[in-house]
């Protein structure tokens, strides 16, 4: 085990205690006075209308659609330019080839209207 | 002082003193790291009460006006007079919230800020050397963008919801061309280790990459909800975005976690593309280069600050064409021709490679101008500013029609 | 010592997790359950010394998938509303072949009993995510895999785009 | 170092809690919850062996990343058919997609 790696992990114990102590610091010193109303939904003083839902885009489904595609892609280059220096010229190509095929498909969702945001 | 030219002394002499009181050796490295860690995310946030003084500061000096100069001199002691305040505000969990989430949402968001750091090199030898560190910034960042989706979804409130769908929708945008930009440092150092990256950097590698840097940098301010890609917080639009139902400490870690977020961006550019820690006398004194790293940050920060002040928010359809069909296949084609490029000098040494990188960055760029005029040709008029006429000239308001659904 | 501390905490907590995520009638704490025990397996990796593939891991699963999982949830459900039964009635049915399945895979593994028959593992060398790097471009290595996947990804964005969207105008129709 | 064993049984379980929840849950995205639980079961058997049997070579390391790439586009397309099954059928239940069942 690298010695870092342990380091990192300590840091993810405490972090999010590190975190959480002035939360739960300030949650025993404030005031505690809960009402109905105070404890009810916030939207801008109006009563919540009808049963409080909308029904969301599709849209916001499709971003993540082609970011999913795009992270796992781009993921795969990092070992690619890692091990550049070991690369031939054939090898170079075929990275180049790997992004070509990523701005094909940004090229598709981008004609196919996906990546645009309307009302 | 001999500490001054090799830091690790100090450890060293920690540990001789923990083992001196008659602790195991096991213990001692245990002990060691936590207070290795207690020391590097403390620091940031105490840092952080720091950067909001500063921030309101510039921000208020930009806009002509005088800022916070009650409590203190210059008014320096007004963030511990907030942090007290809100310190002993009531903490108001709404009746139908999802409890555990709710609670989870602040802590992760500014967890997944100072979880960014054990991965800075923060000199010679000391600070982060995780040899896949660049990936691991990635990761650690899709904590926030989950801590978001939590506060949104956990409030269960439908502004709150939207909002942080807004903001996620965003956020996964903009991580795009980050990631791709990361990558052109990545393939000039042959290495995800920050540490080698900043070794690699005889030449700084703004000068091989501009547009990557360029790219990161603006694409970061928008991965941290900054103006002018602040929808999160559109105060105007969905009331204050995904932590509307937060209040006292929990709303302040949100806001500590953006201030402290906006700093890392600093940092991280400083040492991707600005050489870190390098810098006159930081190989004999790491110390200098803690320094040297610091005042690099801090001078990108302030340009994020300058950029806070100056830039009114833009459109949600803009900020997402903007990364999507700009920023994104930009950083492709800078990655291809990098890549390229590259391979075509690997014989020339450190500054023709960097000048001939800077040449083809500098075309590519001129091309993407000339094609941005061609686009802009083709919107609306009303968004074109006409020579002698205000960009606002005429204003239709757009018919009315539900506001989110479809 | 350490080491086998932070395994056994690990599969506890990623095992717990899992279970929450196929029990929970909550959808979105089943997706949580879901995002944790990704990050376990993540640092199973870290344990395993494959670095690059547990940050990979929780760039694409916690960064995407997950991502993509919890909208589609948050998508398709009333704010506030009940959840109600997510199990099928037929349930017994699964939880015994569920079952058997664990059962024989274990009981195969402890027949096996892989600690004693393999020699000690090799020490992983420190520029192993550079060879595979370089194995991935390979054409005597794994060049066709890595090609594949590109394709399989453009296929797969490709599809989910045309079957998810109609584009523009044909939105708008369906919508009048 | 941890024995090998103890990898697979770990992955053993989180594959039968996967099939589990494949099997047992009604709404279509929660079985794909399962699967995602069975595919990171099969991840961790494939990097417990590339540790212990060949850590030197990069095929196992392969495997995976191949897996990640497959993982992803079944999630992808997983999905785009439920958001269009239920903008169809206003529903998430698989049990309520039954057009072809007569």
């Amino acid at each position: 085990m690298d010695s870092t790696w342990v380091f990192i992990g300590v840091f993810f114990a405490l972090a999010p205690l590190l975190a959480a102590a002035p939360i739960v610091i300030g949650h025993y010193l404030g005031p505690s006075k809960p009402n109905p109303i105070k404890n009810d939904v916030y939207e801008c003083g109006l009563k919540t209308v009808g049963d409080a839902w909308v029904r969301f885009k599709v849209q916001y489904y499709l971003f993540a659609l082609v970011f999913l595609i795009f992270d796992v892609e781009l993921v795969f280059l990092y070992p690619w330019a890692v091990a550049y220096d070991m690369l031939p010229t054939f090898a170079v190509l075929e990275g180049l080839l790997f992004i070509v095929m990523l701005l094909a498909a940004l090229v598709y969702a981008w004609k196919r209207e996906a990546l645009d945001w309307y009302d | 002082m001999a500490f001054l030219q090799d830091p690790t002394l100090i450890v060293e002499w920690l540990r001789q003193l923990l083992l001196g009181w008659g602790l195991s050796p096991a213990l001692t490295s245990l002990a060691l790291y936590v207070l290795g860690a207690l020391a590097l995310a403390t620091g940031p946030l105490l840092w952080v009460i720091f950067l909001i003084w500063f921030e309101r500061k510039a921000v208020a000096r930009i806009q002509d006006r005088l800022g916070p100069n009650r409590v203190g001199k210059y008014g320096l002691l007004q963030p511990f007079a907030d942090v007290l305040k809100l310190l002993t505000k009531e903490d108001i969990i709404p009746a139908k919230a999802d409890k555990f989430l709710y609670w989870m949402a602040p802590i992760l968001s500014l967890a997944g800020v100072l979880l960014l750091w054990p991965a800075v090199p923060l000199g010679k030898g000391i600070g982060g050397n995780v040899n896949v560190a660049v990936l691991y910034l990635v990761a650690v960042g899709t904590l926030s963008t989950f801590a978001i989706l939590v506060a949104g979804w956990s409030a269960n409130n439908k502004y709150a919801l939207l909002g942080a769908f807004r903001t996620v929708a965003q956020m996964i945008s903009y991580e795009v061309p980050i990631v791709l930009a990361l990558l052109v440092p990545v393939l000039l150092a042959r290495s995800m280790n920050l540490q080698a990256i900043v070794a690699a950097q005889d030449v700084w590698f703004v000068v091989a990459a501009p547009l990557p840097a360029l790219i990161f940098f603006v694409a970061s301010i928008a991965e941290v909800g900054r103006t002018p890609f602040d929808l999160l917080e559109a105060e105007s639009e969905i009331i204050a975005g995904f932590h509307i139902e937060y209040s006292g400490m929990k709303f302040a870690m949100f806001f500590a976690g953006e201030f402290l977020h906006a700093f890392t961006v600093g940092v991280l550019g400083a040492v991707l593309f600005f050489g870190g820690w390098r810098g006159p006398g930081a190989e004999a004194y790491p110390i200098l280069g803690l320094f040297y790293l610091w005042l690099k940050a801090f001078l990108l920060y302030f340009v994020i600050v300058w950029v806070r002040g100056t830039f009114p928010r833009v459109r949600i359809d803009h900020l997402l064409d903007f990364t999507w069909k700009f920023l994104t296949p930009l950083a492709l084609v800078v990655l291809m021709a990098t890549a390229v490029l590259d391979k075509a000098l690997v014989r020339a040494g450190a500054w023709p490679r960097a000048l001939g990188l800077l040449v083809v960055n500098a075309v590519i760029w001129l091309l993407a101008q000339r094609w941005l005029r061609k686009v802009e040709k083709r919107l609306e008029p009303p968004m074109v500013a006409q020579p002698g006429q205000y960009p606002v000239a005429r204003y239709t308001p757009p018919e009315p029609q539900a506001a989110e659904g479809d | 010592m350490v080491t086998t501390f932070v395994f056994l905490l690990t599969a506890v907590v990623m095992l717990v997790a899992a279970l929450i995520a196929v029990l929970k009638d909550n959808l979105v704490h089943a997706a949580m359950g879901l995002v944790v025990t990704l990050f376990g397996t993540a640092v199973l990796f870290v344990l395993m010394e494959a670095y690059f593939l547990a940050v990979a891991q929780v760039v694409i699963y916690v960064g995407a998938i997950a991502i993509l999982i919890v909208f589609s949830i948050m998508l398709t459900r009333r704010v506030g509303a009940a959840w109600g039964a997510q199990t099928n009635p037929t349930w017994p049915f699964a939880l015994l072949v569920a079952g058997l399945l664990t059962v024989l895979v274990t009981r195969m593994v402890r027949a096996w009993a892989p600690d004693q028959v393999l020699p000690a593992a090799a020490a992983v060398p420190a520029d192993i995510t550079a060879r595979l790097g370089a194995a991935l471009v390979d054409p005597n290595g794994y060049v066709v895999p890595f090609e594949v996947a590109s394709v399989l990804l453009l296929a797969a964005l490709i599809g989910a785009v045309y079957v998810a969207w109609g584009g523009r105008k044909a939105e708008k129709e369906t919508h009048k | 170092m941890i024995p090998l064993s103890w990898y697979l049984v770990v992955a053993a379980l989180l594959f039968g809690i996967g099939v589990y929840g494949v099997l047992a849950r009604k709404n279509a995205v929660a079985i794909l919850i399962g699967l995602e639980l069975m595919f990171n079961a099969v991840l961790v058997n494939v990097l417990a062996f590339w540790r212990y049997l060949q850590p030197g070579e990069t095929a196992g390391l392969v495997f995976a990343v191949v897996i990640f790439a497959v993982a992803a586009a079944e999630v992808a397309v997983g999905l785009a058919l439920f958001i269009a099954v239920y903008r169809k059928f206003g529903s998430s239940d698989v049990d309520d997609i039954n057009l072809l069942k007569w």
